[in-house]
């Protein structure tokens, strides 16, 4: 069932302690993954080898449950499928020139131009900058970069989109704004994967949550994950404040079908 | 020290650019052969082109007016080699011209022959033969000597293109050497003295 | 906050040239005139001709592409201290005068035809100047890099290029904000304090340097990147009467620069 | 009673639109001021005013209601007297060791040696981070460096402290360490400002809050000020959610004495 997952999966880089060690995890097409920890806990990592641009140390990634090989043409193709947008845009906006950056990697699926402008349209379209495309990169805002990167991204129509901290330095609209943007993603048949610090917002979003934890990873439903106070303890991670409320209310929290949206959390702890 | 757009008559640029178009294609095909080897090699190479630019943003202390040829191609040269400098260096110099009006593009010739070849050449010449010298001192002299020789050709371009009317060459040679000093020593010294600083807090990382 | 640029920082001209009414113009179109009457410009001798070219580049820096006169004002100044007082040392001799001086003072004097040529120089520089300008205030640097590249530019140094270009603003920005940073901790209040600090400042900066074109190349390796960074450039149309009617005033001014040489 | 302020100050760069407009904010010691505000509201512009670094197009910077002349010697007592903490630490690290980046500003104040030392030493005790003294800064964490951008700062003993987004980037515990470290350093007589997108922090954390909504500042006690939900809004900015759990449980939000842990919302929400 699963589209996209790692096996066993360790790594070090060189001869450091190891970042991530054993780690399975199961991406499953359709379904939102959070992926939380504390800072050095080796997210990141953990992004990086799904999205093919780091070769773990010990045990494999699965593609359609076919192990990826990190040959030339399987590292294309896999790239195709899973695109990875970074935390800071500046470590990924290599072009002044936004029609251009958002051009790349479409250019290098071997489309020919026209067919590229017109990916390229469609994109801005669908995240909102079509204004930004005339504009160079360093007139932009930190939020504006950080959408420019994520159509970079988008732009290769990947089946599956990796977020690092995409909500990290935005504003309450800019985050919203993301958020919308990701559902419409979704809506066009694409699987996101991100990693957070903002535990509200996990409980908002996230479907199923991967917890790391000094390399090691635990997934679990959402609700399910983010209800165990002792094991987010352990982890250095405080636990949601809807979780917090809803227990305090003397509800359950690990209910799959959990109250999401603010207002159905007010609504189902209050009126008890 | 820029030469301004337009500033040499035609035949005098033509000429420098001819001079340094060598050097430049040499140092192309060298760059070209290592960023193959090496694709990474392309963004480490940009960003010392972009600090290189920025570096002439930054104003030294204790110098009238800010220096304005890209610094750091001494220290540049002592790290990469005199070859990569001269195209590396020819991109800043483009950058400099276009954006910031300092030097142009009849004049590119002249100052990149003086700035992204003789300077980094001396640089790294004086670099070897210190060899057995303290690190410091050997940076210092490095750094000062290629400042020095950059203004030297400068003035020298200057005075083959506008001969004095009477005591030719050297008349004017002198003049403009004359004229420059009082910027140009003080700054040899000082960015002598930085590079040192540079190079140390380099090395410590 | 921004995280990173202030809008609104950088250098002068490529802020004109990202803001003005020419800047989708096509390179083509802007090259044919700049680069036609910077070659004129290298060919004219008579002073009123290089203030015709001057003017001429001027009304198409204001009129033309409505850059903002004191913007355009600013930067046409830049280059004028180093063509006056070049072109002074090129004029004046030192020694004793000879008979046909125009003028001595003391040690001081010039020649008739020292000062012909650096009347000459001054006109040349600033007609010069002012046509390139005339590109560069009105043309987006990643225009002209698209442009260096279709002219068969090695790949490698116009790739290099861009990738300058987009990170020297980054670096500007880390740059302007340590030192602010060492300003705060009153690091510039001696001549020996502030050189230090200088030092550290642009150690800091090439570190900056270092590692962001490092993590590039990590977020690059994730798009697929292998040597190469071909991209898409909007596509941009050519307008034939502006390049026509370009062609014409360079051609024209170029026929009078030849005729009075 | 006001010991830093701005009055009437606007500020624009260059001939861009103006960034603040006739803004006063008065920063009174001992109560801890935060600042709000959407991305590209003018909050660094603000913190960078207040500083000293940056000089207001018009308008006034009062120490001690002096007006500052922006004259050299005025400039250093005020450099004394305020510092400003960047978000990105990596713009305000320079030194190559962590004893060197905290030891700068000691050293320029013209201590002796001695007397350095034990100003670093006493910072780094403070911060919690003497055993990464000796360790090179390019080797630390994100956080790690966070905190020595800010013992940097520490070190110059001012009686103001401008921290610009403090706790962006930070894993729970990492903002928990902060804030505890916040408090240490007002037991010593530093009065903190801070500016955050984290609703929730402001909520518990400030006294005082000043909203930045397109360039012009409103400030308030903390709890009137996060229970205006329609002044947030047309800033683009969300309510925190203790004022909207409040709310919901009808209780009023603006009072004075609000409850400000997460555990004294909870009780006074459910247990009404």
């Amino acid at each position: 069932m699963s589209a996209l997952a790692l096996h066993g999966v360790s790594v070090r880089y060189g001869r450091d302690a190891w970042v991530l060690r054993d780690v399975d995890v199961e991406v499953v097409a359709g379904r939102r993954l959070a992926l939380i920890g504390a800072n050095g806990a080796g997210k990141t990592t953990l992004l990086r080898t799904l999205s093919g641009s780091l070769r773990p140390t010990a045990g494999e990634v699965l593609v359609d449950e076919t192990p990826l090989s990190f040959k030339r043409t399987a590292l294309t193709a896999h790239r195709r499928a899973v695109q990875l947008v970074l935390q800071d845009p500046d470590d990924q906006l290599f072009s002044a020139d936004v029609h251009a950056e958002i051009s790349y990697g479409p250019t290098n699926l071997g489309l020919d131009p026209d067919a590229v402008r017109a990916r390229v349209a469609e994109t801005a379209e669908l995240l909102g900058i079509t204004e930004l495309l005339t504009r160079p990169v360093h007139h932009l805002s930190y939020g504006q970069r950080k959408r420019v990167a994520l159509a970079g991204a988008v732009a290769m129509q990947p089946r599956f989109l990796l977020l690092d901290e995409p909500t990290a330095g935005l504003d309450p609209a800019g985050c919203a704004a993301l958020l919308a943007c990701l559902k419409r993603l979704e809506g066009a048949g694409t699987t996101v994967v991100l990693s957070t610090h903002d535990m509200a917002l996990v409980w908002e979003w996230a479907d199923t949550v991967t917890l790391l934890d000094a390399g090691r990873a635990v997934s679990d439903d959402a609700g399910n994950l983010l209800g165990d106070a002792d094991l987010l303890r352990h982890a250095q991670l405080d636990r949601p404040w809807q979780a917090d409320l809803l227990d305090a209310a003397g509800l359950p929290v690990s209910a799959a079908d959990r109250p999401r949206s603010r207002a159905d959390v007010l609504a189902a702890a209050l009126h008890r | 020290m820029h030469i301004a757009e337009g500033f040499l008559p035609p035949l005098h640029a033509a000429a420098w650019t001819a001079v340094s178009a060598p050097f430049v294609v040499h140092g192309v095909r060298r760059i070209t052969q290592i960023t193959r080897e090496h694709p990474d090699s392309k963004l480490l190479l940009a960003g010392v082109g972009a600090y290189s630019f920025v570096l002439s943003a930054i104003k030294l202390p204790s110098v009238t007016g800010s220096s304005s040829h890209p610094t750091g191609t001494g220290e540049g040269a002592v790290i990469f080699k005199p070859p990569v400098m001269a195209a590396l260096g020819t991109i800043v110099l483009i950058f400099q011209a276009l954006l910031l009006a300092h030097g142009g593009l009849t004049t590119l010739g002249a100052n990149v022959f003086s700035m992204a070849i003789v300077g980094p050449w001396v640089a790294y010449g004086t670099y070897r033969l210190l060899g057995r010298a303290p690190f410091s001192l050997a940076v210092f002299f490095a750094v000062a000597l290629a400042d020095l020789a950059t203004y030297v050709v400068t003035a020298t371009q200057l005075a083959m293109a506008f001969p004095d009317a009477q005591s030719g060459f050297f008349g004017a040679w002198s003049r403009f050497l004359g004229l420059f000093a009082l910027t140009q020593i003080p700054l040899a010294i000082v960015e002598g003295l930085i590079g040192v600083l540079l190079m140390n807090a380099l090395r410590s990382w | 906050m921004t995280v990173g640029a202030r809008t609104g920082s950088g250098p002068a001209i490529d802020r004109a040239a990202w803001s003005n009414r020419w800047r989708d113009r096509s390179v083509l179109e802007k090259a044919v005139l700049s680069l036609g009457l910077l070659v004129v410009a290298m060919a004219t001798r008579p002073l009123w001709l290089h203030a015709a070219l001057v003017a001429v580049c001027l009304a198409a820096i204001l009129v033309g592409a409505r850059v903002e006169p004191r913007l355009a004002a600013r930067v046409l100044t830049l280059p004028v201290t180093f063509i006056v007082l070049g072109a002074l040392a090129a004029a004046v001799s030192i020694g004793h005068p000879a008979s046909d001086a125009v003028w001595s003072f003391g040690p001081f004097w010039s020649a008739p035809a020292s000062i012909e040529r650096s009347v000459e120089t001054v006109g040349r520089s600033l007609a010069a100047a002012s046509a390139l300008m005339m590109l560069t205030l009105t043309t987006p640097m990643t225009d002209l890099l698209t442009a260096a590249r279709r002219a068969k530019v090695p790949a490698t140094m116009v790739e290099i290029a861009g990738l300058v270009y987009r990170m020297l603003f980054v670096l500007l920005d880390v740059a302007g904000n340590v030192r602010a940073t060492q300003e705060a901790r009153l690091g510039y209040a001696s001549a020996r304090i502030a050189r230090a600090s200088v030092a550290s400042l642009l150690s800091a900066t090439l570190r900056t340097a270092w590692v962001r074109a490092q993590r590039l190349g990590e977020g690059l390796e994730g798009r697929g990147f292998d040597g190469a960074l071909v991209v898409t450039p909007r596509a941009q149309n050519v307008s034939v009467p502006f390049v026509g009617l370009s062609a014409c005033v360079v051609l024209a001014l170029g026929v009078v620069a030849v005729m009075t040489r």
